[in-house]
């Protein structure tokens, strides 16, 4: 493999690494965004380029913002920081990390079962990625469609502010 | 270093699905947790990627591209979510939202 | 006429009694239940005299097929012999004049009614246990006079005392119908019917003697027998039994129902006779239950148990003589007896409510001149019980017995000594009792004068008590053999080894001796030298025997610890039932699981996560695990 | 088709009593009496006029329900059905004139439930369909569920639903049992078919057998119920109203005996004969134990409850010995214990009234105040010990004599069963109605109403007692069961 992609993996995985251990959102989001344009990087190598593309634009892009842009308008700062911190105990996090590194070492030893010769990525072009989202897939391509929309309609609904209206089974909290 | 390219991008994917899901377990946070589920989403996505580039078809793509447009509804519907339980709560502690318990 | 009448009679009374409780008056139940034992007596004496007319021949009649059930077949038929024509006319006529008594012992009692239709229950049942042809319906006669045995001893219910008397002697004597119930499955399971006749015939080639089977069957039927008739070792129901009525104490108790073990022995003596074993066992428990029986009636207080415990004992003098083989001897006792107890009973109830409701012989005394009458009465029963020679029924009786159980082929000599103790012990307590109540200083006031109804009885009982012994005579004493001749059809003379009029004459010496010391023991030490008496009954180890055998030799004591007690106490503590707990702690622990598996829907988003990861970590652990290890 | 009028006359008073009752309760009950009655004396004729034939099956009557899995509307009538199915009108007709006063809420369900019970277990009596037996199987358990659990005592919801449990649980074995053994037939004979009388000789191996009768079984042994089954019993029957007392203890245990002598011994012979010994010992701990239960109780419903425990004993061991003394034992068992058991439960019943106690230590007695009942109570209270002369002597004499013949040891320990019912059943006496008595107040004895059900039942047991040649002729027809 080129060192390119050992570059962009290590990146990928430091800057994931940064984005679970902090404890100001802002920057774990940041850290998030150079992660997936890593990942990006990635994706390009291994013969995806519009993938890549995507990528950058749809995730770190759109997806990120949105997020970002969330946050800004809740106003967290300092104080859920704190919070953040008083959470994160050893106590708290050490066994659950421990189970994941469990299953990280059974994929890992999965992963590495592939006795195949090492061979080149073979690449795939974008307009045999279009003639299979149009072809076989048209059916998936029409229900991506309708999610999206019910995504759009749930996010509306949902984001209504309504006074005093209590979600069905939030009724009766002690508020 | 002669690593088989599907090898290190699976790898690679693994590692980053593992660190997702290290960040959702450990996390109070709902906003934390929501970043968590794209992170997993996005090694997912990698790994598909790579199993296309391995195999020379395009299906793996068109995987990622459905994981794109998912992860893009999830978000909108989750931060909807999350601005209503925060309306509703005060807070975005998970853990507070735990009235559905046995 | 038909032999059915003699129990139908009184079963027929016994109904209307029950039905017409609150209508009749009491002159209506009197007579209906007197009457209707007359008029069976009547039938029976009757039957008797066509029976002796025919030359013995047995008498039979088919009422009705009782049941029939795949090669089992029972019916209700009677069967009058030579055996059953004795036993009938013993009921009958001893039941009527206790019938005429009760009248007026019980006339001041409420349920008077209930008294008399149990009574005749009573006498029915039992006229059918001896009359049956069959052993189902000797069972049914057999299990009929436990019941009114149980109604009648807890007839003053509301003494809880009485009620567990009554209870007492319902479930021992049960246990021995057990026994009874098993010989019943045995003999039909080998000779294929519950018919007396055909088992006796066909078991003679059926078995030899000796055969375990027929052994084993010959003590089952002795077990029942045993309880029935208060032998050891079920003898404890007995004295208890005397919290009945008076009446009952004499006619239950004493005259009928507990001889019926003698009945079913001497019935079935052709099973006894090929099982010497059983017959050896036989007479080895008559000879300890008399003298054991004798000793406890010794230091009694109460003078209805002195005279429980007398029956007890003469009723081992009987199992004694069936034992030895002298089976016509032991009916004779039964006869003799039946007369005697029954007056000695009826005069001891007429001195109880003389004396207002007192049993406590320490409490009487000086009796003889303001009860003549019953003076006169309870000497001839109390000489007849002690066997006074040449003038009394008792004398003839017993030293046949004693006699036989030397010199019958199933005799011993060790027998003969423990009858002749018996004889020693029999006259003591006999006269010990007489004399406590009828000499002395007056302790307690007569306040009421038994009625005619009451001593009529009496007098004719106290002449049958002496007549009764003429009509069979030992040897050296003119040799009348009336009795075991009228017997001869169904039970075989007695074998005797020794034929000799010396030792005979030495036995009944010896005998007459030892129950004439025993009267004069009695007598020194009640009447004449009473303090001594009091003195030396007072020392230590004489006050625990007395309390030893008064208790009956502790038999009660070894039962309550033994069964009574472990049975009562294992089931209380299962209560609640244990097989319960096990479902009710299925119950729980699947409540327990509900729980637990509730408490994990923590409703915490990251729990429910760690579930997923455990999850995969186990699914990929064990795809791991069954690919490449 | 007389046997199809049996069922809708029930089915059908069922309904009319239902509806009735909005107008009138009284109207409602006569309705209930009237149908039982009308059934009662249709089997009573068809008992009279009766002629001994060699035909086995009096009555047969057979209409195609689901052709398709073999499964038909199949009634018929030997002499065992008829005579569960008399004692079913009988006791049936007594128990809706024992709740004529006790039962004053919700009347007309009450004998809704009461005749749809009734209903199913003369069903089950009378059904040669295995599908449809196992259709009134169900039928009974439902009603009996509501009569225990709405008509009760204090704690009646636990026990209704400890009935229903038990009795599910062994009927779902059952119908497992019943599938295999349609499918067993189905693919050795290539005939599908719930038909009694073609299943009667499946070919089978021994260790199929083996498992579908231990289904049969333990289903049916829940029901009698034997030892290790048998806590539901106390409960419910110490819970239910008096009726539902009557028609537990002297119907509903019932069916569980019929069963075992309808199914299990003729369709698995040679298996039953392999656990032949097992569940006479059954039968004997059952015997003993339920004495030992009986002797402890101080509840005076729940004491009668464990009686039946002992005395459904015999039937299990009658049952096993495969003989046909033991065999008339048994038949005459089930309904001399109908009876007794029954007239206990309804005396118990009318003292709770009077009283409105059943603890036996409150007690005491009562013979002063109610000579009557106390006269009736002690000639149950010596059938229940097996006097001679009435009817349940018969049917353990019976029972033993047979059993004797298939296992003498286990005999010998029944046989002492009978001197520990002598304990129990002398206890019950003691307890209520000898001793002192300190209530001042009278008590009325026995009404008109309870004098002619206690009348009728004890005419009914000395019947049994000294002339039981007509029921044991009537259930005679046992090769099928003996073979």
């Amino acid at each position: 493999m080129d060192p390119a992609f050992y570059i962009a993996a290590a990146i990928a995985i430091l800057s994931t690494l940064m984005v679970i251990t902090r404890y100001n959102i802002m920057h774990a989001l940041l850290y998030l965004v150079v992660s997936l344009l890593a990942v990006a990087v990635v994706l390009y190598m291994y013969g995806a380029p519009f993938m890549a593309a995507l990528e950058v634009i749809v995730y770190a892009g759109a997806i990120m913002v949105l997020l970002i842009f969330f946050v800004m308008m809740l106003n967290l700062g300092k104080e859920s920081a704190e919070r953040e911190r008083g959470w994160l105990k050893p106590r708290i996090w050490i066994f659950p990390s421990l189970l994941c590194i469990i299953l990280l070492g059974e994929l890992v030893f999965l992963v590495l079962q592939n006795r195949q010769p090492v061979s080149d990525v073979i690449i795939v072009n974008p307009k045999d990625v279009g003639m299979a989202l149009f072809g076989p897939y048209i059916i998936a391509v029409e229900l991506t469609g309708i999610l999206l929309m019910a995504g759009i309609v749930g996010a509306y609904h949902l984001g209504r502010q309504k006074q005093k209206t209590l979600h069905r089974f939030l009724e009766n909290t002690e508020v | 270093m002669n690593v088989h390219p599907t090898t290190a991008g699976m790898l690679l994917a693994g590692v980053l699905f593992v660190l997702g899901l290290i960040s959702i377990l450990v996390r109070r946070d709902i906003i934390f947790m929501l970043l968590s589920v794209e992170i997993m989403l996005n090694a997912a996505g990698l790994a598909f990627v790579v199993a296309s580039s391995h195999w020379g078809t395009a299906d793996g793509q068109v995987m990622f591209m459905f994981i794109l447009a998912m992860a893009a509804a999830e978000v909108s519907v989750g931060l909807a979510l999350i601005l209503q339980l925060y309306h509703q709560l005060k807070t975005l502690d998970s853990d507070e939202a735990s009235k559905m318990n046995g | 006429m038909l032999p059915a009448l003699i129990p139908v009679i009184p079963f027929l009374s016994a109904f209307i009694l029950m039905l017409g409780w609150k209508q009749l008056s009491r002159a209506a139940v009197a007579v209906i239940g007197c009457g209707s034992i007359a008029l069976s007596a009547a039938v029976a004496i009757g039957i008797a005299a066509q029976f002796a007319a025919n030359g013995e021949q047995a008498i039979q009649q088919h009422v009705w097929t009782w049941l029939q059930a795949g090669g089992f077949r029972a019916g209700v038929d009677f069967r009058m012999d030579a055996l059953s024509v004795v036993f009938v006319l013993v009921i009958t006529i001893v039941g009527f004049l206790i019938h005429v008594y009760a009248a007026g012992y019980m006339h001041d009692e409420p349920d008077y009614s209930r008294f008399f239709a149990c009574m005749n229950l009573f006498v029915g049942a039992m006229l059918v246990l001896v009359m049956a042809d069959n052993l189902l319906l000797l069972y049914f006669g057999w299990e009929g006079v436990g019941l009114c045995s149980y109604l009648l001893i807890g007839f003053w219910y509301k003494d809880p005392a009485n009620g567990y008397a009554a209870r007492k002697a319902f479930i021992v004597t049960r246990v021995g119908d057990t026994a009874m119930g098993i010989a019943l499955f045995m003999l039909f399971q080998y000779t294929g019917t519950l018919h007396i006749q055909n088992i006796l015939e066909s078991a003679t080639q059926l078995w030899s003697k000796g055969d375990p089977t027929i052994t084993l069957i010959a003590l089952l039927l002795l077990g029942g027998a045993v309880g029935k008739s208060a032998q050891l070792p079920l003898q404890t129901w007995l004295p208890d039994a005397m919290a009945g009525p008076t009446p009952v104490s004499a006619l239950i108790h004493a005259a009928t129902m507990v001889t019926a073990g003698v009945y079913l022995i001497a019935r079935t003596h052709t099973l006894f006779e090929l099982a010497p074993a059983a017959q050896t066992t036989t007479a080895v428990i008559g000879a300890i239950t008399l003298v054991l029986a004798g000793f406890s009636a010794l230091v009694q207080t109460d003078i209805k148990r002195v005279l429980a415990y007398s029956t007890v004992s003469q009723i081992g003098y009987m199992f004694l003589a069936l034992g030895c083989g002298a089976w016509s001897a032991a009916v004779f006792h039964f006869v003799t007896h039946a007369f005697f107890k029954a007056l000695l009973f009826m005069g001891a109830g007429a001195i109880i409510v003389a004396l207002h409701h007192e049993q406590d012989m320490f409490k009487m005394g000086g009796l003889k001149k303001q009860l003549r009458a019953v003076y006169w009465v309870f000497l001839i029963g109390s000489a007849s019980l002690a066997a006074i020679p040449f003038v009394t029924a008792g004398f003839y009786s017993k030293d046949q017995i004693i006699w036989l159980s030397w010199s019958a082929a199933g005799g011993h000599v060790g027998f003969w000594l423990a009858a002749l103790l018996g004889a020693l012990l029999t006259g003591m307590y006999t006269f010990r009792m007489f004399f406590l109540v009828f000499y002395g200083d007056i302790k307690t006031k007569v306040h009421h004068r038994p009625g005619n109804s009451m001593m009529i009885p009496l007098y004719i009982l106290a002449v049958l008590s002496t007549v009764a012994g003429f009509i069979e005579l030992p040897h050296t004493l003119g040799h009348v053999t009336l009795f075991s001749n009228w017997l001869l059809p169904v039970l075989p003379a007695v074998t005797v080894l020794q034929e000799s009029a010396i030792l005979e004459w030495t036995s009944q010496g010896l005998s007459a001796l030892l129950a004439l010391s025993g009267i004069g023991l009695a007598y020194a030490w009640v009447v004449i030298h009473p303090k001594g008496m009091v003195d030396f009954l007072e020392m230590p180890a004489i006050l625990w025997f007395r309390g030893f055998w008064a208790r009956g030799w502790d038999f009660d004591k070894l039962y309550d610890v033994l069964l009574v007690r472990p049975y009562v106490y294992l089931s209380r503590i299962n209560k609640r039932d244990l097989v319960d707990k096990l479902y009710t702690g299925l119950a729980q622990l699947m409540q327990w699981c509900h729980h637990m598996l509730a408490r994990t829907q923590s409703g915490l988003l990251r729990w429910y996560i760690l579930g997923v990861v455990l999850g995969a970590v186990a699914i990929l652990s064990v795809l791991i695990w069954r690919i490449y290890i | 088709m007389i046997l199809l009028v049996l069922l809708l006359i029930l089915f059908v008073a069922a309904l009319l009593s239902w509806i009735v009752a909005a107008k009138s309760n009284l109207l409602c009950r006569w309705i209930a009496l009237g149908s039982l009655l009308i059934n009662l004396v249709i089997v009573l004729v068809i008992w009279v006029n009766h002629t001994t034939t060699a035909d086995r099956w009096w009555y047969n009557f057979r209409v195609d329900w689901i052709p398709h899995f073999g499964i038909s509307l199949h009634l018929a009538m030997d002499g065992l059905s008829l005579l569960m199915v008399a004692l079913t009108f009988f006791l049936g007709a007594l128990s809706v004139l024992i709740s004529w006063k006790e039962i004053d809420k919700r009347v007309g369900f009450f004998h809704f439930n009461l005749l749809f019970v009734l209903c199913g277990i003369t069903g089950v009596f009378l059904t040669m369909d295995l599908f449809l037996f196992y259709f009134f199987w169900e039928m009974m358990l439902i009603p009996m569920y509501f009569l225990i659990g709405i008509w009760g005592h204090e704690r009646r919801e636990y026990a209704a639903n400890k009935f229903f449990l038990f009795t599910q649980a062994g009927g779902l074995l059952m119908l497992l049992a019943i599938l295999g053994l349609y499918f067993v037939h189905g693919a050795n004979t290539h005939v599908y078919t719930f038909d009694y009388f073609d299943l009667l000789n499946t070919p089978m191996e021994p260790g199929t057998a083996r498992w579908l009768m231990l289904g049969f079984l333990i289903a049916f042994l829940v029901k009698v119920p034997a030892v290790p089954f048998h806590t539901w019993l106390p409960d419910a029957h110490t819970e239910a109203s008096t009726a539902g007392s009557v028609v537990l203890a002297g119907l509903l245990l019932k069916t569980g005996a019929y069963g075992i002598l309808r199914f299990v011994l003729p369709l698995f012979p040679a298996a039953a004969v392999e656990i032949a010994p097992l569940a006479m010992l059954l039968g004997v701990i059952g015997i003993l134990y339920g004495a030992m239960l009986a002797y402890a109780q101080t509840d005076f419903k729940r004491l009668i409850a464990y009686t039946s425990v002992s005395h459904m004993g015999f039937v299990l061991l009658g049952a096993f010995a495969f003989n046909e003394i033991a065999y008339q034992g048994v038949v005459m068992q089930m309904i001399t214990h109908g009876i007794s058991t029954g007239a206990l439960f309804i005396i118990a019943g009318a003292l709770y009234e009077r009283i409105h106690t059943r603890n036996l230590k409150q007690m005491g007695g009562l013979w002063t105040r109610l000579p009557l009942m106390g006269s009736a109570v002690m000639i149950f209270v010596m059938g229940s010990l097996g006097l001679p002369g009435l009817g349940n002597f018969i049917a353990e004499f019976l029972v033993l004599l047979g059993s004797w013949q298939a296992n003498q040891w286990l005999t010998v320990f029944a046989t002492i069963g009978l001197v520990v019912a002598t304990a129990y059943s002398l206890r019950i006496m003691q307890k209520v109605f000898f001793g002192p008595c300190d209530r001042q107040y009278t008590l009325p004895d026995l009404n008109m109403r309870e004098m002619v059900i206690i009348v009728a039942l004890v005419i009914v047991i000395f019947w049994l007692g000294f002339h039981p040649q007509p029921v044991l002729n009537t259930s005679q027809n046992i090769n099928y069961v003996v073979r």
